[in-house]
C-alpha cells in the first residue's frame, strides 16, 4: 500500500517537476520564472524526502534541508536583481 | 704563454676599456692595446715550437657528454692567423685612438673589438670544432656591434644586421655540417678529424656536411653570391673595416677552409663549388670595385675579389695552390688593411671618401699619399711589391687547371679579374692622389699625426720588405702555414721570389697590368655604361627581402594569434577530439562485461529536466538571466542526480556550491549587457554546432564505454572502505578520504579557494583604484529600480535564519567524519547565511559587524589545516597522519575526538573567509556614496514611531 | 546580571536553537542537550550585531494559540486553494487587491503577520507602503475584500498584539 | 495498527502527491501572475509538509527509530516561502503595476515598490534618523 | 541509467562546449559551467552507477557501497571549480568595465611601430 | 630529516597565510618574509637536490598512508631539479619584483607569490596523478591572480583569455584522469605503472584515450601548437617580472610529459605504444617555428618575449618528444637554460618598457641605456641559442641528440632557421630600441608611447639589475659547468629511463 502510494506521489511530484520546467522555459515574464524555479525546489525536496522514505534511509534529510534553507536564498537573490540590480548595496 | 690565456686575454681585456673609459680614452685604449700586446709577446713565445712543425696543445674539457670541449691547439696556420689577428689588432687599437672623435664612445667600442678579438683568436686556436664554432658565432654578434657601432647612422644599422643575418645564418648551416662531421669522424676535435680523409670523404653525410660547413665558409668570407654584405658593413668606423673586413674576420671563412683542407679538398665536389666559387668572386668583386666612386667600397669589392681568389686557389685542391693562397693570405692582410686606414685617413682629414671629390692629394698629404700609393700598387700586382709574388704564383696555377674539360676558362677569367684589379688599384692612386689639386675640399686635408699613420706605414714597409726579400722575411711563416693547411706531409716545390722566368704567369701578368691602365683610361666613359646598365641592387633587394619577411612573420602572427579566442578554443577542442580518436582507433575495446541498469521514473524525469534545460540554454543564452535560472534547474537536476546515485555529500556540496555561484554570476551580472547580441553567422554556428556536438559525442560515448566495462584491476578504494573506520575513525568513506586518506588534496583545494578569494579582491581593489571608478559612481542603473531596498520582511526573515543557518552548519560540520557532510559544505552554509544578511540589510549595515577581516579567516583557516599537518611531525609521523580516540567525561556519554575534525575546521574557516571575501569584493563595484544607510531596513514604522515620540530603544 | 545578558543576549534564542540541535541530532540525549545548549550560548552571542534591538515577547504562551490557529488554517487554506485551482473556471475567479492597515509596529510583528497571511486562504502579502502603516495583500478569490481584511485583523493582528505589544 | 498506520502513510503520501501536483499544476493553469504566485506557496508546503509527515510516520512505525528532524525542513519553508512570495509580487508590482493602477495605501502614499529615491529622500527629511533601527 | 548518464554528460558538454565557443564572456562562463557539470558528472561516473549504496559504513551489517574515490575526486574537483569560476568572473567583470566590452577576442591595437631598424 | 621533503610545499603554505594575515598593512615585512622563505626554499630545495644527487629516491607518504592508497611525494634527481630551478628562478625574480615597486602596484602581491611557488612546488614533487591536477590549479590560480596584477584593460582581457583556455585544460585533464582511474582503479603514478604495463588487451583503446588526453593537458602548459594560444597575450600582458616567474610554469608541462610519459607510458609500454609519434614531434617543429615567426613578427616588446619563450618550448618540446635516454638529457639541459634566458629575455623587456613604453620602435636614449642593452643583447643571445651562452650548448645537444630520428633533417632544419629567424626578431627589436633611437632629433618624441605615469622613481634602483645579473650569472654558470650540469642531466635522463627503482620505493617493494 506504502508503495503504491509513494510511487504516486513521485508520479505527482516528478509531473510537477517537469511542469515547473515547462514554466520555467516559456513563462512570459521573469517573475513566472523565478517561481517556477523556487517551485522546482520545493518539488524537489519532497522527491528527495520521497525517496528516503522508500529506501528506508535518512541519508537524504540533509540535502532536503538545505535545498530548504538555500533554494530560497537564490529565489530572493533573482529576484532583487530585477528589483534592484545590485543583489547586495 | 699557454693558449687558454691567449685565447682568454682579449675577452679579459674587453672587460677594461668599459670600465676603465671614465678615466679617459687613453686608459681605454692603453688597457685594450696592452692586452693585445700581452697576447702577442705570448703569442711569439711559442714561435719556436711552431717554426719547429710541432703543434702545441692545451686542452680542459668542458662538455664532455657532447664532445665540445676547450681543446686548443698552435700550428703553422693557427699561429699564422692568430698573429695576422694580434699584430693588426695592435696597430688598429692605435689608430682607433686617434681615429674616433670625441663624442664616440670609445669604451664601448674598444671592448667589442676586443671581444671580437677574443673571438678570432679563438676561431683559429681551437682544436675542437665545436669550440670552434662557439667563436665563430661570437664573431657574428661582436662584428654586428661593431658595424652598428654609430647607432645614428642608417647605414650602419642596417649593414650590421644585414652582416649579421648573413654570416649568422651561415654559422647556423656550419653548425649542422659541423655536426656531421664529428659524427663521421667519430670526434670533434680537429687533430682527430684530420686523420681520418678517407672515412669523412667515403661517408654519405661528405656532401650534405660539405655543403654546409662551405655555406658557413662562404657567407663569412663575403664569397659570391653572399658577397653583398661586406660593402655595407663598411658603415662602420674605418678601424672596424680595417681589422674585421680585410684582415681578421672575412679571413675566417678562408682560414676554415685551409683548416679542413687536409679532410675536405681534394674531391671533384670541393673543386668545382670551392674553386668556382671563388673564381667567380674574384672576377665580380674586381669588376664592381671598378665602378665604386667610394673609396672605401672600392675597397670592399677589392677584398671580395682576394678573398674569391684565395677561395679559387684552396679549391684547385692542389698543395702548391694551397701554398699560394696561404702566401696571399698574408700579402692581402698588409697591403688591405694599411689601404683601408689609408682611406680612413684621408676620410678623417679630407672630410670625404668619394673618389669624384678627390684629386691631387699628394701635396698635402705625402705621406698618406706614399703609403698609400705602395699599398695600391701591390694589391695591382706590380713588382717588387708582395701583391706581385702572390698573384703570380695564383695565375700559375689557374694555367694548369682544367674546368669541366677547358683548358682556357680559369686562367682567362683570371687574367681578366687580375686586369680589373690593376685597374682599380690604380685608380685608388690617380684618382685620388694625382691630377691637380683642388679648391673644394670638405676640409682642408693634411697629413694625419703620426699616430695615425703610424700602423699603415709599418705594414707597408712589409708589403715591401716581403716582396724584395720574401724568401727571408715570410718564407718560414709559408712554410709553417702551408704545412699545417696540407698536412703533414712534406711540402711542394715551390720558391717564393720576383722571378721566375718567362711563365705564362708573367705574360698573364703583363697583360693584367696593361689592360688595367688601359681601362682606367676608359674609366669615365666606362663608368657611364656601368651606371647605365640594369643591375640588382644587393641592398635593396635585401632589405625587401628581409622586410617582405617581416612582414609576413607579422602576418602571420597576428593572423595566427588574432586574439579571437573562440577560434583559439575550436582549435584545441577540436585537435583534443582528433588526437583522443586517434588513439582510440589504434587500440582494442573488449566487449561490456557489465549490465545495463534498468532506470526507474526519477533518472527518466531527472534525464528529461536535465536535458530541456540544457538545450534551453543553449538556445535562449542570449537572455542572461534566464540563462542563470535555467542553470540552476540543471544545477538543481545534478544534485538530485548524486543523491540518487548514492552521493550525498556530493549533493550536499553541489546545490551550496550552486547558490553561492548564482549570487555571484548576479552580482557580476548586474554591471553587464543583459543580452548576448547575435555575431556571428549561421554558418559559423552550425560549425561551431558541429565542433560541439562531435565532442559531446566524444565525451558521452567515452563515458558510456567506461560504464559498461568492469576496472581491469581492483581499485584502490577496497582499501580506502575497509580502512576507513578502523584507520580514519569515520563512517563517512568520502570525508575520510577527504580529510585523511587525500587530505593533501584537500589542504590544496582550500588554498584554491583561498587563493580565488585573494585573486578576486586584488583584482577589485586594481579596478576600483583605476578610472572605472568614476565610470561606476556615474552609472545608472540598466533597469529601472524598485523602491525598498532592504524589505523589512526579508530582513526580519534572514534574522530569524541567521542563527539557525549556522547551527545547521555545525550540525553538518560535527557529522561530517561520520554522516554526509563536513567542513566544507558547513563552510559553505555559515558563508551563505552572513551573506543573507548582506542581501538582506544591505553591504554597509553587514559589513560594519563584520568583526573579523576575511583575509585574516582565510589565512586562519590554511594555517589551522597546516599546522593538523604539522602536529603529525611531533609524533614523528608524516605530514598530515591524523589520529583520534574516544573521551570519556561523565556524566556524559563517550564521545570521539579526531585531529581530522581540526583540519576540517581549517576547512571551513578557509570556506568562509574565501566566499565572504569573493562576494564581498564583488558587492563592492555597486558601493555608491550616499547609499550606504545606517539601517537594515528601509521601512520600519516602529523606528518612525520612536523618532516622533523621542523615546529611543 | 549585566554579564548573565551579555552572555545569554536571548534565552528564547537559545532555547529554540538547543531544540533545533536536538531536532536536527535527531537523539535526545545528555551529550546532545549539553552541545546544543553549548552552540546556543555560543551562536546569538556571535551573531548578536546582526538582530539589534530583539522584540520582547509579552505573551509566550499566546504563541501556541497562534501557531495551532495558523496550522489549522494552512490546511483549510490548502484545500480552498486546491478546489480553486483545480476547478473554478479562471473567468468566475475574482481576484483582488486589498489594503490591510497596520496596528502593528515592529518589524517581527508585521513580519509574522504577513506570513502568516501567505500561508493562509486564498490571501497572499505582496507589500507594505512606504511607511509601513499598511499591508497590500492580494486575494486569490474575493468577492468580498473588507470581509477578508477585517478576518485578518481580527484573527491574525490582534492575536500578534497580544504577544509583540 | 500496523494497517492503520500503513494507511495513514499511505493517505498522507497520496494527499501530498495530490496537494504538490495542484501547487505546479496552479502555476500553468492559472491565468494571472499575481494568482499563479497563491498556488505554490500554498499547495506546496501542504505537498511537502504531507510529505515530511509520512516520513516521519513510516520511520517511527516501520525503520524503527523515531525521527524528528523532517521538522526542520518544515521550519525553514514556513520561514522562506512568504518572504520568497513577497519578493516575487514586489517583482509583478514592480514590472507590471503603476501606482494608479494600486489601492489606495491605507493612510500613507504609496506602496513600498513604488517608492522612488526622491519619496525616500522626502520622508528621511520629515523625521530625523535614530542611530539604530 | 548508463545511458542515460552518458547521454546526459555528451549533451552538457556539447553544450558547454557550444557556449564557450560564443564571442562574449558571460555565455562563455555559462559554457564552463556546463562543462564543469558534465566533466564532474563524468568523473563521478568512472566509480560506475550505484543506487542505494552511499558509502556510510553501516556498523551492523554487510552491505554494498558505491566505490567512494571518485566521490572524493569530484568533490575537490567542484570546489576548485568553484573557486575558478569565481575569479573568472571577476576578471571577464574586470575586463568588460575596464573597456566598456565583454566580447573575449583581444582588440588589436594602434600601431605603434611597424618600422624597419 | 625526512620531514625535509615536504617543506618547499609547506613552508610558501605556512608564509603565504601569515602574510594576508598577519602583514596585509606592512609592505617591508611582507617583502622581508617573502623573501626569506624564497631563500629558505632554495636551501632547502638545495638540500633535497643533495640527497637525490646518487639517484636514490626518497618517498614521503602522507598521512602516513601508503602507496598507492594515500597521497606520496617522491624525490628524484628529475623532481630535485625542478624544485632547485623553481627556487633559483625565484628569487632573483622577487628580487625584481620588489627592486622595481611591481608589487607595489596591486594588492596580494607577496601571498599570491608564495602560493604560486607552492602550487609549482607540489606539482614538481607529486607523485600521484589526481594530487598533480590539485597542484596545477593552484599553481593556475595564483598565476591568474599574478598575471593581472595590478590591472589594466589589456591585462583584463588577456586575463580572461588566460583564464578560459586553462579552465578547458583543467577540464580535459579531469577527463583524462577519470578515463584514467575507470580503466585501471588507481591514481599513483607509480601504481599506474604498474597496472598499465599488465592491462589487458581489450581495455587498450579506453586507456590510450585518458594517456593521450592526458598529454594534451601536459602540452597546453607547455605550450604546444596548437594548444599554445593561450600564451602569448598572457605573457605579454602580464607584469613583465611575473611573465619570469611564469617561464617556470610551461616547464612544469615539459616535466610532466616527460615524468609520466617514461614512468606510465614508457616507450616500452605495449598498450600505449605509437600514441605520440604521428603527431608530436611535428607539432613541436611547428610550436618552435610559430615562436621564432613570432619574435620577428611582433610589434610588441613583452609579445616578443612571449614568442621567444614558445620558441624555447618547442625546442625543448622536440628534444622530449623523442622519447630516447640522450634526448631527455639534452631537453633537461635546455629546461634550465630556457627557464632563466626567458626570465631575464622578460626582466629585461620590464626595463625597458618602464623607460620607453611596450612598443618597438625607436625612443630617445634611455636612463641606463647601456647597461639594460647589454643585458637585452644578452638575453636575445640566450634565448637564440647563440654562443658563449648556455643557449648554443643546448642547441648543441638537442640537435646531437637528435641526429638519428626519423625527421632528422626536419628537426636540424628547423632548429637553425629557428635560431636564425629569432636572432633575426633579437636584432631587428634590439636595433630599433638601442640604437636608432640615438638618429631621432630630440624633440621628435613619439607621443604614442605608452609610459606608465609613475614609471620611474627619482633614483633608479639597484635590484632589478641585480636581479638580472643574478639571472645572467645563472645562465653564464650554466655554461661553464655545462660538464657538471649535463651528466646531471644524463643521470637524470637515465634515472627517467630506468622506472622501476621509483616504482618500487613507492610502492614500497624495496624490502622484498
Ligand atoms: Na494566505
Ligand atoms: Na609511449
Amino acid at each position: 500500500m506504502i508503495a503504491s502510494a509513494a510511487t504516486f506521489a513521485f508520479a505527482c511530484f516528478a509531473l510537477a517537476l517537469l511542469m515547473n520546467l515547462w514554466k520555467v522555459v516559456t513563462a512570459p515574464d521573469v517573475a513566472d520564472r523565478i517561481l517556477a524555479l523556487d517551485t522546482m525546489f520545493i518539488n524537489a525536496i519532497a522527491l528527495m524526502v520521497l525517496y528516503g522514505l522508500a529506501l528506508g534511509s535518512e541519508i537524504f534529510f540533509e540535502a532536503a534541508m538545505i535545498i530548504a534553507m538555500l533554494g530560497f536564498v537564490s529565489t530572493v537573490a533573482y529576484a532583487r536583481f530585477i528589483l534592484r540590480g545590485n543583489i547586495i548595496e | 704563454m699557454s693558449l687558454f690565456l691567449i685565447a682568454a686575454l682579449p675577452f679579459i681585456g674587453a672587460v677594461f676599456p668599459a670600465l676603465l673609459i671614465r678615466a679617459g680614452r687613453n686608459a681605454a685604449a692603453s688597457a685594450a692595446g696592452l692586452t693585445t700586446l700581452l697576447a702577442f709577446i705570448g703569442l711569439m713565445l711559442h714561435i719556436p715550437a711552431v717554426f719547429r712543425g710541432e703543434t702545441v696543445f692545451a686542452a680542459v674539457d668542458w662538455l664532455p657528454g657532447l664532445g665540445l670541449n676547450a681543446h686548443f691547439f698552435l700550428d703553422g696556420l693557427g699561429f699564422l692567423f692568430a698573429a695576422m689577428i694580434l699584430g693588426i689588432g695592435l696597430l688598429i687599437i692605435l689608430y682607433a685612438r686617434y681615429y674616433l672623435s670625441r663624442e664616440d664612445p670609445m669604451g664601448q667600442f674598444y671592448s667589442y673589438l676586443l671581444l671580437f678579438q677574443g673571438a678570432m683568436v679563438g676561431i683559429v686556436l681551437s682544436d675542437n670544432i665545436l669550440l670552434l664554432l662557439v667563436f665563430w658565432e661570437l664573431t657574428s654578434l661582436s662584428s654586428f656591434l661593431l658595424i652598428g657601432y654609430w647607432k645614428h647612422l642608417p647605414e650602419g644599422r642596417q649593414g650590421a644586421r644585414m652582416a649579421l643575418t648573413v654570416t649568422g645564418s651561415g654559422g647556423l648551416a656550419m653548425i649542422a655540417g659541423m655536426l656531421m662531421l664529428g659524427h663521421i669522424a667519430g670526434s670533434y676535435d680537429l687533430s682527430i678529424i684530420l686523420q681520418n680523409k678517407d672515412a669523412i670523404q667515403s661517408s654519405d653525410l661528405y656532401l650534405p656536411a660539405l655543403i654546409l660547413i662551405l655555406l658557413g665558409a662562404f657567407t663569412k668570407s663575403a664569397q659570391f653570391p653572399f658577397h653583398f654584405w661586406l660593402p655595407h658593413a663598411m658603415a662602420a668606423p674605418t678601424p672596424v673595416s680595417a681589422y674585421l673586413h680585410s684582415a681578421t674576420m672575412v679571413k675566417a671563412g678562408l682560414f676554415l677552409m685551409a683548416r679542413l683542407w687536409p679532410v675536405l679538398a681534394g674531391t671533384p665536389e670541393w673543386f668545382y663549388i670551392v674553386a668556382t666559387t671563388g673564381l667567380v668572386t674574384m672576377l665580380l668583386g674586381a669588376v664592381i670595385a671598378l665602378f665604386k666612386d667610394d673609396l672605401k667600397a672600392l675597397l670592399a669589392f677589392s677584398t671580395v675579389s682576394h678573398l674569391g681568389l684565395i677561395t679559387m686557389l684552396l679549391g684547385f685542391g692542389t698543395k702548391i695552390a694551397a701554398v699560394a693562397a696561404v702566401f696571399h693570405i698574408i700579402n692581402h692582410a698588409t697591403f688591405k688593411a694599411a689601404l683601408f686606414m689609408t682611406a680612413g685617413i684621408i676620410d678623417h682629414e679630407a672630410g670625404t671618401r668619394d673618389i669624384k671629390r678627390l684629386g691631387g692629394l699628394r701635396h698635402l698629404m705625402p705621406v698618406t699619399f706614399a703609403i698609400g700609393t705602395v699599398a695600391a700598387l701591390s694589391m695591382a700586382g706590380i713588382p717588387p711589391l708582395n701583391g706581385f709574388l702572390s698573384k703570380e704564383m695564383m695565375l700559375e696555377e689557374t694555367a694548369h687547371t682544367i674546368w669541366n674539360g677547358s683548358h682556357s676558362v680559369v686562367p682567362v677569367l683570371a687574367t681578366v679579374a687580375a686586369l680589373f684589379s690593376a685597374a682599380y688599384s690604380f685608380r685608388f692612386i690617380v684618382h685620388v692622389f694625382l691630377g691637380p689639386r683642388r679648391a673644394d675640399y670638405p676640409a682642408q686635408p693634411h697629413d694625419p699625426g703620426t699616430g695615425m699613420w703610424i700602423g699603415p706605414a709599418l705594414l707597408v714597409v712589409l708589403v715591401v720588405l716581403i716582396g724584395l726579400a720574401s724568401a727571408k722575411i715570410a718564407g718560414p711563416m709559408v712554410a709553417t702555414a702551408a704545412a699545417a693547411v696540407i698536412g703533414t706531409e712534406t711540402l711542394p716545390y715551390y720558391s717564393l721570389k720576383l722571378w721566375h722566368g718567362l711563365t705564362p704567369a708573367l705574360y698573364m701578368s703583363v697583360a693584367a697590368t696593361i689592360g688595367g691602365l688601359t681601362l682606367l683610361a676608359l674609366h669615365a666613359p666606362l663608368q657611364r655604361t656601368w651606371n647605365a646598365l640594369p643591375r640588382p641592387e644587393a641592398k635593396p633587394l635585401f632589405e625587401a627581402l628581409i622586410g617582405a619577411f617581416t612582414r609576413v612573420s607579422q602576418s602571420v602572427t597576428e593572423g595566427l594569434h588574432n586574439g579571437v579566442l573562440t577560434r583559439y578554443a575550436a582549435i584545441m577542442i577540436t585537435f583534443t577530439v582528433a588526437i583522443s580518436y586517434l588513439a582510440y582507433r589504434s587500440g582494442t575495446l573488449g566487449a561490456e562485461t557489465r549490465q545495463i541498469q534498468d532506470p526507474g521514473l526519477l533518472p527518466v524525469v531527472g534525464w528529461f529536466a536535465l536535458v530541456i534545460a540544457t538545450l534551453f540554454i543553449v538556445a535562449k543564452h542570449r537572455n542572461r538571466l534566464l540563462s542563470l535560472v535555467l542553470i540552476g534547474v540543471v544545477g538543481l537536476v545534478v544534485s538530485l542526480s548524486f543523491n540518487y546515485l548514492s552521493a550525498p555529500d556530493l549533493a550536499l556540496t553541489q546545490i551550496s556550491v550552486e547558490v553561492v555561484t548564482i549570487i555571484l554570476m548576479l552580482l557580476a551580472l548586474n554591471f553587464m549587457p543583459k543580452e548576448t547580441p547575435v555575431e556571428t553567422p549561421a554558418l559559423t554556428r552550425l560549425r561551431d554546432g558541429a565542433i560541439a556536438v562531435v565532442a559531446g559525442l566524444g565525451a558521452g560515448g567515452l563515458i558510456y564505454a567506461l560504464l559498461m566495462r568492469d576496472f581491469a584491476f581492483p581499485t584502490i578504494s577496497d582499501f580506502h572502505l575497509a580502512n576507513s573506520y578502523k584507520g580514519g575513525g569515520g563512517t563517512n568513506v568520502v570525508n575520510v578520504i577527504l580529510v585523511d586518506f587525500r587530505g593533501y588534496d584537500t589542504f590544496g583545494e582550500i588554498i584554491v579557494l583561498g587563493i580565488a578569494a585573494m585573486v578576486i579582491f586584488a583584482l577589485t581593489e586594481a579596478v576600483l583604484g583605476s578610472k572605472v571608478r568614476a565610470y561606476l559612481l556615474n552609472r545608472e542603473p540598466d533597469l529601472p529600480q524598485a523602491g525598498d531596498a532592504h524589505p523589512l520582511m526579508m530582513v526580519v526573515a534572514t534574522r530569524v535564519m541567521m542563527p539557525l543557518a549556522l547551527m545547521v552548519a555545525a550540525y553538518i560540520f560535527f557529522r561530517g567524519h561520520n554522516l554526509p557532510g563536513g567542513g566544507f559544505i558547513a563552510g559553505l552554509i555559515a558563508a551563505i547565511a552572513i551573506i543573507m544578511q548582506y542581501m538582506a540589510s544591505g553591504f554597509s549595515w553587514a559589513a560594519e559587524r563584520q568583526r573579523y577581516p576575511y583575509h585574516a579567516i582565510i589565512g586562519s583557516g590554511v594555517l589551522i589545516a597546516a599546522a593538523t599537518g604539522m602536529g603529525a611531525w611531533f609524533n614523528g609521523m608524516p605530514f598530515l597522519t591524523s589520529d583520534f580516540g574516544y573521551l570519556h567525561w561523565p556524566p556524559l556519554e563517550e564521545f570521539e575526538w579526531a585531529t581530522a575534525a581540526l583540519f576540517d575546521l581549517g576547512v571551513f574557516l578557509a570556506v568562509v573567509g574565501a566566499v565572504l571575501l569573493a562576494l564581498e569584493s564583488l558587492s563592492r563595484f555597486a558601493w555608491q556614496p550616499g547609499i550606504s544607510s545606517e539601517h537594515a531596513m528601509d521601512i520600519n514604522p516602529a523606528r518612525d514611531e520612536a523618532a516622533k515620540t523621542g523615546t529611543e530603544d | 546580571m549585566k554579564l548573565i545578558r551579555r552572555l545569554f543576549p536571548h534565552p528564547l534564542l537559545t532555547l529554540l536553537l538547543t531544540l533545533t540541535w536536538l531536532l536536527l541530532v535527531n537523539r535526545w540525549s545528555l551529550n546532545s542537550l549539553v552541545f546544543g545548549f553549548l552552540l546556543g550560548v555560543l551562536i546569538p552571542f556571535v551573531t548578536q550585531p546582526y538582530w539589534p534591538n530583539r522584540p520582547r515577547l509579552r505573551n509566550p504562551l499566546k504563541i501556541a494559540e497562534y501557531i495551532l490557529v495558523v496550522l489549522l488554517d494552512i490546511v483549510l487554506a490548502n484545500i480552498i486553494v486546491a478546489r480553486i485551482v483545480l476547478f473554478k473556471p479562471n473567468a468566475d475567479r475574482r481576484p483582488n487587491w486589498i489594503t490591510v492597515p497596520l496596528d502593528l509596529k515592529t518589524p517581527e510583528a508585521i513580519t509574522a503577520l504577513a506570513g502568516t497571511i501567505t500561508m493562509t486562504p486564498g490571501t497572499l502579502s505582496a507589500d507594505v507602503s512606504d511607511e509601513g502603516h499598511a499591508l497590500l495583500v492580494h486575494c486569490l478569490d474575493a468577492p468580498n475584500p473588507d470581509a477578508v481584511r477585517d478576518e485578518i485583523k481580527q484573527r491574525y493582528e490582534r492575536r500578534l498584539m497580544e504577544i509583540f505589544e | 495498527m500496523e494497517t492503520l498506520l500503513e494507511f495513514l502513510v499511505a493517505a498522507l503520501l497520496v494527499m501530498a502527491g495530490i496537494f504538490g501536483f495542484v501547487g505546479s499544476y496552479g502555476l500553468i493553469k492559472l491565468n494571472d501572475q499575481m494568482s499563479r504566485l497563491h498556488a505554490p506557496t500554498k499547495a506546496t508546503t501542504l505537498g511537502v509538509g504531507g510529505v515530511l509527515l509520512a516520513s516521519m510516520l513510516h520511520a517511527a512505525a516501520f525503520e524503527k527509530y523515531v525521527s524528528y528532524h523532517e521538522l526542520m525542513i518544515t521550519l525553514f519553508l514556513f520561514l522562506t516561502a512568504p518572504v520568497t512570495a513577497n519578493f516575487i509580487a514586489k517583482v509583478h508590482i514592480h514590472r507590471q503595476e503603476t501606482r494608479a493602477s494600486m489601492p489606495e495605501a491605507g493612510g500613507d502614499d504609496h506602496w513600498a515598490t513604488h517608492d522612488t529615491p526622491e519619496d525616500e529622500e522626502r520622508r528621511q527629511t520629515a523625521h530625523t534618523p535614530p542611530a539604530e533601527d | 541509467m548508463e545511458l542515460l548518464v552518458a547521454s546526459a554528460v555528451g549533451i552538457l558538454t556539447a553544450a558547454g562546449i557550444y557556449l564557450i565557443l560564443r564571442r562574449r564572456s558571460f555565455p562563455v562562463i555559462l559554457g564552463l559551467s556546463l562543462l564543469t557539470y558534465a566533466v564532474n558528472v563524468f568523473l563521478f561516473a568512472t566509480g560506475r552507477l550505484v543506487t542505494g549504496a552511499p558509502p556510510i559504513l553501516n556498523k551492523y551489517q554487510e552491505v554494498a557501497y558505491t566505490d567512494p574515490l571518485p566521490q572524493a575526486l569530484v568533490l575537490t574537483a567542484i570546489v576548485i571549480s568553484f573557486g575558478m569560476t569565481a575569479v573568472v568572473v571577476m576578471i571577464a567583470l574586470g575586463a568588460y568595465l575596464s573597456s566598456r566590452d565583454d566580447g573575449t577576442a583581444m582588440p588589436t591595437e594602434t600601431d605603434g611601430a611597424g618600422e624597419d631598424a | 630529516m625526512e620531514h625535509l621533503l615536504i617543506a618547499p610545499v609547506v613552508l610558501p603554505a605556512l608564509v603565504a597565510p601569515f602574510i594576508i594575515m598577519v602583514l596585509r598593512h606592512h609592505l617591508d615585512l611582507q617583502r622581508i618574509f617573502s623573501l626569506a622563505s624564497v631563500v629558505l626554499l632554495a636551501a632547502v630545495s638545495l638540500t633535497l637536490a643533495a640527497q637525490a644527487a646518487d639517484g636514490t629516491v626518497k618517498v614521503y607518504e602522507l598521512g602516513d598512508w601508503s602507496a598507492p592508497f594515500g597521497i606520496v611525494l617522491v624525490l628524484d634527481r628529475l623532481s630535485a631539479m625542478m624544485i632547485v630551478l623553481t627556487s633559483l628562478l625565484a628569487l632573483p625574480v622577487l628580487l625584481y619584483a620588489i627592486g622595481s615597486g611591481w608589487d607595489t602596484r596591486g594588492a596580494n602581491f607577496h601571498a599570491l607569490f608564495q602560493f604560486q611557488l607552492m602550487g609549482i612546488m607540489g606539482a614538481f614533487l607529486t607523485g600521484d596523478a589526481f594530487n598533480l591536477f590539485v597542484f596545477f590549479e593552484v599553481l593556475l590560480i595564483a598565476s591568474y591572480g599574478l598575471m593581472i596584477h595590478s590591472g589594466s584593460t589589456r591585462r583584463f582581457q588577456a586575463g580572461v583569455q588566460y583564464v578560459v583556455f586553462n579552465l578547458l585544460g583543467s577540464t580535459l585533464f579531469l577527463f583524462a584522469l577519470g578515463t584514467l582511474y575507470s580503466v585501471t582503479g588507481t591514481l599513483n603514478m607509480a601504481d599506474l605503472a604498474v597496472k598499465v604495463a599488465q592491462i589487458p588487451a581489450e581495455d587498450t583503446a579506453l586507456l590510450r584515450v585518458g594517456a593521450v588526453m592526458l598529454l594534451l593537458v601536459f602540452a597546453i602548459k607547455a605550450s604546444l601548437l596548437p594548444l599554445h594560444f593561450w600564451l602569448p597575450s598572457a605573457y605579454a600582458n602580464a607584469p613583465m617580472p611575473v611573465a619570469a616567474l611564469f617561464a617556470i610554469m610551461t616547464k612544469v608541462g615539459a616535466y610532466s610529459i616527460l615524468r609520466i610519459y617514461t614512468l606510465v607510458f614508457g616507450p616500452e609500454v605495449e598498450a600505449t605504444a605509437g600514441l605520440t609519434e604521428a603527431w608530436l614531434l611535428p607539432a613541436a617543429l611547428l610550436t618552435l617555428g610559430a615562436g621564432a615567426v613570432g619574435v620577428l613578427g611582433s610589434k610588441k616588446l613583452g609579445r616578443l618575449a612571449a614568442f621567444g619563450a614558445i620558441a624555447s618550448m618547442g625546442t625543448l618540446l622536440i628534444a622530449i618528444s623523442l622519447f630516447t635516454q640522450t634526448a631527455a638529457a639534452a631537453a633537461l639541459y635546455y629546461l634550465v637554460h630556457s627557464t632563466l634566458a626567458a626570465a631575464l629575455l622578460f626582466l629585461v623587456a620590464d626595463l625597458v618598457m618602464e623607460r620607453q613604453g611596450q612598443w618597438i620602435q625607436p625612443q630617445r636614449p634611455m636612463p641606463q641605456t647601456g647597461l639594460i642593452s647589454a643585458l637585452f643583447f644578452a638575453a636575445a643571445i640566450a634565448l637564440a641559442g647563440m654562443p658563449p651562452l648556455s643557449g648554443f650548448l643546448g642547441k648543441l645537444l638537442v640537435l646531437d641528440a637528435t641526429r638519428n630520428a626519423n625527421l632528422a633533417p626536419w628537426i636540424w632544419g628547423v632548429i637553425l632557421l629557428g635560431s636564425l629567424i629569432t636572432i633575426l626578431g633579437m636584432a631587428r627589436a634590439g636595433s630599433l630600441l638601442f640604437w636608432k633611437g640615438h638618429g631621432l632629433p630630440a624633440d621628435e618624441q613619439d607621443p604614442s608611447k605608452d609610459l606608465p605615469a609613475d614609471s620611474l622613481p627619482a633614483k633608479p634602483a639597484q635590484l632589478p639589475f641585480v636581479a638580472c645579473f643574478g639571472l645572467l650569472g645563472g645562465l653564464i654558470a650554466l655554461t661553464v659547468f655545462a660538464g657538471p650540469a649535463t651528466r646531471y642531466a644524463e643521470a637524470t635522463a637515465a634515472q627517467l629511463y630506468a622506472p622501476s627503482a621509483y616504482i618500487d620505493t613507492v610502492l614500497g617493494r624495496t624490502a622484498e
